[in-house]
């Protein structure tokens, strides 16, 4: 078991003949994920490296039974990719690309809220890995093994650390999802925590947050509430300068300031522990494994 | 977090607002002292002299100035053009007529990440002390959300006005404001759009009596006007250069320069050096898939800011390729003159070249180290030993 | 039991202090409905006879528990006065205003479907009767009374006529609901038909219809799938010359004229018995009766 | 059903198209020869003479003709300019720029009834057999539908030329027009728009180069520009009338003159009636709660037509009372000179008052029937004996 991506993921990658998509469309492969096809307005017809690319998504999903969009096209034809997917009837969407106009992401994710058997991942996010089954996205899956620690990380780069972190002492992932920065991210921690606490695999989990919003303190309260497998939090962002952007109207919206001592302050008082750095997480996470084995 | 977003200037935003049909004063902004004296003469007596920066507070530090004649126009530009306020230099005022304020209302629309859905904000309790409002009395603000798809309603902005409790005879023009501001937040892609106040006249007419705009950098190519309308003058020196090299770069106070490859990374970079005792002179993010290129750039930016003494790489590749960050590096290290010792710490994607090729140019002074733990405990012993 | 409107229904009245607003909110009252409040923007503290008016309908679901809303307003405010009564959480929205622009209701209808637990009923509809129990529009109640028979109709004066043929023949009814002649009306004859099914009260169903669109064709195919009690139909517009708005291209959508002929051929072709005047339907609907009790 | 929907001329079509970017050839109406010789001289030569009228057919019946010099232009104009064309009169004619046409396509934009959708057509197959072409193969038309909370996306236009099989070097130009094409029918919600022949150049750019539109009389208030383009003109006098005084008429062969409550009640009169071996005259809807003064107008318009031989009345009272419908029939006879019988069948809130009130006025040969199916035989039976 793993979430959202594994052996049965039949992938289709939107923007699969730009560099990047060819690249990581290839690296997915042979990671072992099926990718059957890919799209690209204007190139159907084509193939890479034997991938079959199609016009539009209506007809990948046709010819090519696809249940899963990866989507590498430029930020200004990302939301239009998202909806295409979901409108031929992709369930799984993990859109990678960075930069996509905040309103794009608002209309999306509200036009998917209505769709209840679709979900996004992403945007700006490194994707999912599910160790041993498949690899959608950016991730470098050589520094993962499978196991039991499921990992949902709104950072690309930082996720990797903390990977990398756990795998030195010994721990593998049952899946890795990142679900990006971006102020409108499609799915939340407690979607992603949701899928790991019913997840037979999952045993452990590490959730790695950063200032801003209020995601993180949304969570604290879902895992009190309905998460019976531990988890271990990250945050960061501790030295960095007030926000520049929203300034304090931010503030008067949700009732935070979404600094990372609130964050970490809201996640302990629910019980949760935090890492104070990537260390210290494999740490804590050490130690918790250590008191579930005994 | 340090998503990409421009602020503008109240007169800016006045001009966005008109755009939309949002009612706002008479104005024009100048640059100065002769400007500033026609435009008065231009709008009439009395008019306003405001200064332009992006910050609050202006008000309290004399940036805004009634002048009932020309004598004292001239005398407010004067004082007002060049001031500091708060470290920000007035380049800019807004002179514009005078208004008669019988109300101070507040009125905003932002992106609430938690809902996500625009959240529309009015409150009879205006000026400049809202968050002060929000946290002694929320109930003072009316607060609506709007589904996006749907767009705002009239019902929407009743709902707001009622609960406002805004007089009966407001609650029509004061709801065709906040349609013409929800028109406007959208239609330009704003993440944030303010009006404080919004003040009702002695005739009851409305007028939003000031203006604060943020837009979403990323989607600026849809608006090519806005994207014109960037006040470099505001900006921190580096911090231009970098957006220029479309680099994310954000100033700190410390003296050892960081550059790591994605936000969270990079955050996670500046907690590890302040826990052993370093402070970071700034917040660099290459990006992901950063070429040898941007890494060059990058280098350029740090060494720009001279209180640096030691800079930090922490790269951890998944797009970004090491070798690639070793090759900016090299070049880097040849068109430059770097004079501070750096430690690099690479792994991931590519990392054996990487580390080999730093090894084969033998940079001076430049240190590799396994672990980011390591690479920051060494780059604070390096800072402190520059000191 | 009766569907939609009961002794349970809490009603609000947007519009109801405008002359028809009042008149019908007073006579759905002495019906025995349970009118708790009306909407009025700007008359909020007022009272009609007693019931309590609102500026906004959220404050008329929190003061008065209001759980079905009547939208009498004229028709350049509906489509906002129904918008308003699903987001301040009213489940059954009954809008009885004619004349409400076609994009308006194509935005308010589309809205509406992706709250599955919010029903719209018209608009340009008559309302719901319940005898016995509750009258919400302007149905004129004292023709019918409590019995086993289901009505759904899109014509208003259309459904008292065949009521009337009904109640001579000694038929009283279950519910009667107006779903409106509007090209996009918030309930189908499919969607009531289905509550009909599942209402243990009502034991035969007639159908009224008329030429134009596919909804009666659409009907067809659902009975013969899902219904198991006895459907009677009617379609009015045999000698109603051709449409003169939409011309061909209707046609072209969807493979049907829309004629009363096609439609009556749809359900005879499903084993729905049709008849050609309101008093047949009701000769139709006793036979059926008698077979049923025999 | 009969539902109220404003038919637009074709140059009435373009120049709505021409407001939202839809590329349409340049053009000028003509209602007169001079102004239709001046139009053609300003566009210059050739140029197409096109009937402007509401029905189908034009070309055929030589209402579209091509002008290669003034001297044509001028016999075309002439010959057009008070055509008939399938029973309407030609009052205008449109003078346009010829086009140069590689290729003939079809485009439009319907509510789909069944979908609660617009839905957007494009075939290659354009011209004037599209209907033939959807039946023989539907195949060859793409369909698409619309969520119209999110709109028209580009995949929707790609999807669409990819499908319908247009060359690559058209998916851009046809998918933009598309694009504006939805836009104009969302904005001037329109319930039809229609591109016939939508016509691809030597030159491969595209041209809307006929437009059908059909408006939402219901929205009209909201665009008063729209609302004044009514062409009454090809209206049938007695609907014309009808319209003014804000009744739904449609005119039929027969010689019964109809008048009932309610669309579908009207309807299912018209369909007893002819079941009782008579022809309705019209339809005419008076409306829910009809009041004395539009019992009395409706009257009016329906003994306008000459071939009333005789009038049934069924009301059955809703919101209408009967009482008010009596008091209108009363009204109308004291202020019309009333010839033909009239039938009178009153059901429903008010019933009894309103038939003793007829029974008090004794109205010359005015009978009233307790039932629907009572009264159309015996004013089908009247209508025989005046024949």
């Amino acid at each position: 078991m793993a979430v959202l991506v594994d052996t049965d993921t039949r992938l289709c990658v939107s923007g699969i003949t730009g560099r990047e998509g060819t690249f990581h469309a290839l690296n997915n492969r042979t990671y072992g994920t099926q990718v059957v096809s890919g799209v690209t307005p204007g190139k159907g017809g084509q193939d890479v490296e034997g991938i079959p690319v199609f016009n539009t998504f209506h007809d990948a999903v046709a010819e090519t039974g696809a249940n899963t969009a990866m989507v590498f096209v430029p930020p200004r034809f990302a939301a239009d990719s998202i909806l295409e997917a979901e409108d031929a009837g992709v369930r799984l969407i993990v859109a990678i690309t960075e930069g996509i106009p905040a309103h794009d992401e608002l209309r999306v994710y509200n036009h998917l809220a209505s769709k209840p058997d679709v979900r996004l991942v992403g945007p700006n996010c490194p994707g999912i890995l599910s160790p041993g089954k498949a690899n959608v996205g950016i991730i470098p899956a050589s520094f993962f093994k499978e196991g039991n620690v499921g990992v949902v990380s709104r950072s690309g780069t930082l996720t990797y650390q903390i990977g990398n972190e756990l795998a030195q002492r010994g721990f593998g992932n049952s899946s890795i999802v990142g679900i990006g920065g971006d102020p409108v991210p499609g799915s939340s921690f407690i979607d992603i925590i949701a899928l790991f606490e019913a997840d037979p695999e999952t045993e452990l989990i590490v959730m790695s947050g950063e200032i801003g919003g209020s995601a993180e303190e949304e969570a604290a309260e879902y895992i009190a509430a309905e998460v019976s497998k531990p988890v271990v939090a990250y945050i960061a962002g501790f030295t960095a300068p007030e926000g520049k952007t929203m300034g304090h109207a931010g503030a008067i919206v949700s009732g935070v300031a979404g600094t990372a001592a609130g964050k970490a302050a809201a996640l302990e008082a629910k019980g949760i522990r935090v890492g104070r750095t990537p260390t210290e997480v494999a740490e804590v996470a050490a130690e918790i494994a250590a008191s579930l084995t005994a | 977090m340090f998503r990409a977003a421009m602020d503008l200037l109240e007169y800016q935003g006045k001009q966005l607002f008109a755009r939309h049909g949002v009612p706002v004063p008479s104005g024009s902004p100048a640059t100065s002292l002769e400007q500033a004296v026609a435009a008065a003469d231009e709008i009439g007596y009395p008019c306003v002299v405001k200064a332009q920066v992006l910050i609050g507070g202006r008000g309290k530090a004399g940036g805004i100035k009634v002048a009932a004649d020309r004598d004292e126009a001239e005398a407010h530009a004067r004082a007002i053009l060049g001031m500091d306020i708060r470290g920000f230099t007035v380049h800019e005022v807004w002179i514009e007529a005078a208004s008669d304020i019988a109300e101070e209302y507040y009125a905003s629309i932002v992106f609430d990440r938690s809902a996500k859905k625009p959240l529309v904000l009015l409150s009879k309790e205006g000026g400049m002390e809202i968050e002060e409002v929000a946290e002694r009395d929320p109930s003072l603000i009316a607060r609506v959300h709007v589904d996006p798809l749907i767009g705002f309603q009239d019902f929407h902005a009743r709902r707001l006005c009622f609960e406002a409790g805004l007089d009966g005879d407001l609650v029509r023009p004061v709801g065709a404001l906040l349609a013409k501001l929800y028109e406007a937040f959208v239609r330009e892609e704003a993440l944030l759009v303010e009006v404080n106040p919004l003040t009702v006249g002695g005739d009851r007419s409305v007028t939003a009596l000031d203006a604060k705009v943020t837009l979403d950098d990323n989607s600026l190519f849809r608006h090519p006007d806005n994207a014109e309308l960037r006040n470099l003058s505001a900006e921190d020196p580096q911090e231009q250069m970098a957006k220029e090299r479309g680099l994310t770069y954000v100033s700190l106070d410390g003296d050892i320069g960081i550059l790591g490859n994605g936000a969270g990374l990079v955050m996670s970079t500046l907690d590890v050096v302040a826990q052993a005792g370093g402070a970071p002179a700034n917040f660099l993010d290459a990006g992901g898939g950063s070429k040898a290129e941007a890494i060059t750039s990058a280098v350029e930016v740090i060494l720009n800011n001279p209180n640096v003494k030691a800079v930090l790489f922490n790269i951890f590749g998944g797009i970004t390729r090491c070798d690639e960050v070793a090759q900016g590096l090299i070049e880097a290290f040849s068109s430059l003159d770097v004079t501070v010792p750096f430690v690099v710490r690479l792994d991931g994607t590519n990392d054996v070249q990487g580390r080999e090729l730093l090894s084969q140019a033998d940079l001076p002074n430049v240190h590799t180290e396994a672990t980011m733990l390591g690479a920051a405990q060494k780059v604070v012993e390096l800072a402190a030993g520059a000191r």
